[in-house]
């Protein structure tokens, strides 16, 4: 039911220490949706090839929403896509993140002027936590992303009362 | 705030008869399971609806366009010819080479423009190296679609080879916005022959490794014969192109039967499905055509980094693309098949309206007919044989 | 065969549906009735001499003078020869024949120019937008498409 | 003095425990926020089509019998087995009977093919209408083998 989710006012010792031991096994977890709608999913898949290896971070490509930490919005999304990206992102279990992938999903991409089709910027539907610039991001640009996603979730507190 | 489904007119579910021992005919309900746009083995964002009886798919029917990116009204609203290629590059970004190089040859027909010999070899080696990376996407994800990780992990770590190839020269890995209308936007860097040299000799015992690993494996094998035969006439009248018409034994090849480029300098065979583990047109032919092509594609390149000749490359680059009020269908040999592009133009500097036929989307219409009665584990290694890119699909 | 004798086939079998022609251009193109084109694509395909079995491409355009159209380009992989047809319509009543009994991939192929262009192709067996959503009003690739503020409570527009 | 059954129930006791203690530990922590968003049942992004609710085949109502049958057979088998050495040729020929009474059964089953699996018959496409003059770079193709210059077997 969680008890202590977010139920201490203040930090003292305990709660400090408890967050970090929390953090520390999350952000060295992160499970991964695995789903690539475009471009930048090859360039995924190339980070999760032998060359780039994302899964030294931990972040292992899981099928399914119920068992996933980030999703990697990974090429652009459409309009008809998006209805299906935000009820993915609703099925995700708590504590989630949104890792945007490429120029597309930051912000419409090359599709910004004539894609009546595109959305522009998956932050329209879904939060995002980590933006990665690029069309497509290199490899070692996403792993640069993950490890701003990691700093982020680093810094989070799931104890105490959020502001 | 997800709008409505309509089911299409012609799906009805159609009961499947078990006769029991009295004769008696038992109606059992078909489940419809929807192997949605997230899915492991769709290879992108394709969304397939299967109406299953148990395991044995009874009828499907595929959802596309979650990924249609507008193509064609971007090419309509670009102020210069030459601004579509970055956007031709997004629609197959497996093989971008081979896209430029298809937009290249039909916006250089419709002005019937000459280019320097260089830049036609460099064409010719950038493309069939981009046949390579791309079969080895395809070939490494259907690795992954029969249930066998590493030979994604060998296809990706030879495929990075490549990409190091293409970004000494243009700078970027996947979408290169290299090859333009009437020549290239960089020539090839000095240390660029011995490098393409190195990779040849080293990849070419590499194809033998990974058909011990993967194409001759007896599981593989198994998993591989029999499943989503495609007969020639169907093939024909699906008008289906590439890998695919070919591993049903039809002999045929653009870059051999309606030459561009300068093709017809090399000598090479293209690769056809004899059916030597099943029957003729079975997945497992569509992969070894595939293996054996990268290994054509290694043969030309061979010849086009020995013939090379010397010249500039931005020589034939037209200042300003204005071409008279005419239209032109040209079409070229990607590692899906036949890509054309339909161009009219109504001689202002940008094209009235750009029609891009891609083998994907064309190839993918044939699936619903080859992947009928059999299991669905069967009907994703059909899906992987087909070699679909949403991006091109979708367009 | 070239383009003259399959003209005079054409004009042979079917004199009115061939209404236009033109032969001296990049591609030699035939201009046919929207109402008869199976009659002739079934001709053109099964005709020994000619033997069409290849549909290569079929493209909407919308010619922004209130026309819409319909291009085949046809191949025939056997005698490898080419030819190109054309069916035009108005853009207040926009029915072209379906051809895809005849070949299996025109099927798609006239889905998306529904879906973009909005030709309706009567007798189409499964007539459905192929590419935008069910619910998308208008079809965009018209010159005179406005792009929607909304559709489904996102912001379309840039 | 702890008797044999007595090591197996702290066996069972400790790993309850520790069960218990991941479980406990995890629902303490895990934040909890439910909305009907994410208690939709998954299905690839889609709006489930269909009720999960359908009449299953009735071929796997039949396996289950069947294994159920053979399982309680092979129950019977491992207290047997324990103390065989014990029972000598008596309890040897017994237990045969018992096996044997059980593969006519078996038998019986196969025979009556409640064992097969459905097998895919997958179905070979054809055209409605197909061209009636068959072309020849079909026919080309299939009189002259290609003559493969590839390297690989």
């Amino acid at each position: 039911m969680g008890l202590l989710d977010q139920r201490f006012e203040n930090g003292n010792v305990f709660v400090t220490s408890l967050d970090n031991l929390l953090n520390w096994a999350r952000l060295s977890s992160l499970w991964q949706m695995q789903f690539g709608l475009a471009c930048c999913a090859i360039e995924m898949m190339a980070a999760s090839a032998s060359n780039f290896d994302i899964m030294r971070f931990g972040i292992i490509p899981r099928a399914t929403p119920r068992q996933v930490d980030v999703l990697f919005v990974a090429g652009t999304v459409t309009i008809k896509m998006a209805s299906r990206i935000k009820r993915l992102y609703d099925q995700m279990a708590e504590p989630r993140y949104v890792l945007s992938m490429g120029s597309c999903a930051n912000c419409g991409g090359p599709y910004w002027q004539h894609g009546y089709h595109v959305l522009k910027g998956v932050d329209r539907v879904i939060p995002v936590d980590v933006y990665v610039p690029g069309c497509p991001p290199r490899p070692e640009a996403l792993l640069e992303g993950i490890i701003k996603l990691q700093e982020k979730v680093r810094r989070e507190s799931l104890v105490k009362k959020s502001a | 705030m997800i709008e409505t489904k309509t089911l299409p007119t012609r799906y009805v579910t159609h009961p499947g008869e078990i006769k029991t021992s009295s004769g008696k005919t038992l109606r059992t309900d078909e489940m419809i399971i929807n192997m949605g746009p997230q899915h492991p083995s769709t290879h992108g964002v394709l969304r397939l609806e299967i109406v299953v009886d148990g395991e044995i798919v009874v009828d499907i029917i595929p959802h596309i366009g979650y990924l249609h990116r507008c193509f064609e009204k971007h090419a309509e609203n670009m102020t210069n010819y030459q601004q579509v290629i970055p956007y031709v590059d997004r629609m197959d970004y497996v093989a971008a080479m081979n896209m430029e190089h298809g937009y290249a040859v039909a916006v250089e027909r419709l002005l019937k423009i000459e280019v320097p010999e260089r830049v036609e070899y460099i064409r010719v080696i950038m493309a069939e190296l981009q046949r390579i990376a791309s079969h080895l996407v395809a070939v490494g994800t259907f690795g992954i679609d029969a249930g066998a990780f590493t030979p994604f992990l060998y296809a990706f770590r030879d495929r990075e080879l490549i990409l190091d190839l293409f970004e000494m020269t243009c700078g970027a890995r996947l979408l290169y916005n290299y090859i333009w209308v009437g020549g290239l936007s960089h020539d090839l860097p000095p240390q660029f022959i011995d490098k393409c040299k190195e990779f040849c000799t080293y990849y070419k015992p590499r194809i033998k490794q990974f058909n011990d690993l993967l194409t001759f494996n007896e599981i593989f094998v198994k998993r591989t014969a029999n499943v989503g035969v495609l007969p020639k006439d169907v093939a024909l009248n699906y008008a289906c192109s590439g890998p695919m018409l070919r591993g049903s034994g039809i002999n045929w090849d653009l870059r051999r039967d309606d030459p561009y480029s300068v093709y017809n300098r090399f000598e090479w065979e293209p690769q056809l499905g004899k059916g030597e583990v099943g029957t003729v047109g079975d997945t497992w032919d569509r992969h070894i055509v595939r293996m054996r092509e990268m290994e054509e594609s290694v043969r030309i390149i061979e010849q086009a980094v020995a013939g090379i000749p010397a010249g500039n490359v931005q020589a034939a680059i037209p200042k300003r693309i204005r071409p008279e009020a005419a239209e032109i269908y040209a079409r070229t040999e990607t590692p899906r098949g036949e890509l054309g592009y339909y161009i009219v133009s109504d001689g202002s500097g940008s094209p009235f309206r750009v029609k891009a036929r891609s083998p994907a989307f064309v190839n993918l219409s044939v699936l619903p007919e080859i992947s009928r009665g059999g299991m669905i584990a069967d009907l994703v290694l059909i899906a992987g044989s087909v070699d679909i890119v949403l991006g091109e699909v979708d367009r | 065969m070239t383009a003259a004798e399959i003209l005079e086939n054409l004009k042979a079998k079917f004199g009115d549906a061939v209404l236009e022609s033109k032969l001296e251009v990049l591609q030699p193109w035939v201009l046919i009735a929207p109402s008869r084109t199976k009659e002739i694509a079934f001709f053109l395909r099964d005709d020994p001499a000619m033997q069409f079995d290849y549909l290569m491409c079929l493209s909407g355009v919308d010619y922004n003078n209130g026309k819409l159209g319909v291009v085949y380009h046809l191949f025939s992989t056997v005698h490898r020869h080419k030819i190109v047809l054309k069916a035009q319509c108005t853009k207040e009543d926009a029915h072209v024949q379906s051809v895809s009994a005849v070949w299996g991939t025109a099927n798609w192929h006239e889905r998306e120019a529904f879906d973009l262009i909005g030709i309706v192709f009567d007798e189409h067996p499964d007539l459905r937008r192929i590419l935008l959503p069910d619910e998308w009003e208008g079809h965009p690739l018209r010159k005179d498409y406005k792009v929607p503020e909304f559709y489904n409570g996102m912001k379309v527009p840039y | 003095m702890l008797t044999d059954f007595g090591k197996i129930l702290i066996f069972f006791i400790i790993g309850a425990l520790f069960v218990a203690a991941g479980m406990f530990t995890a629902w303490i922590l895990r934040p909890r926020r439910p909305y009907p968003g994410k208690l939709a049942p998954y299905e690839c992004g889609e709006e489930p089509i269909g009720d999960a609710w359908v009449r299953f085949n009735v071929r796997f109502y039949v396996v289950a019998l069947i294994f159920l049958v053979f399982d309680v057979e092979v129950v019977f088998l491992f207290p047997w087995a324990l103390v065989y050495r014990g029972l000598g040729l008596f309890g040897f020929i017994e237990m045969a009977v018992f096996l044997l009474i059980l593969l006519v059964g078996f038998a019986y089953v196969w025979a009556k093919g409640d064992l097969d699996w459905d097998k895919p018959r997958p179905q070979v496409p054809h055209i409605e209408r197909p061209t009636p003059t068959k072309p020849e770079v079909q026919k080309e193709a299939e009189q002259t083998p290609v003559a493969s210059t590839s390297t690989t077997h």
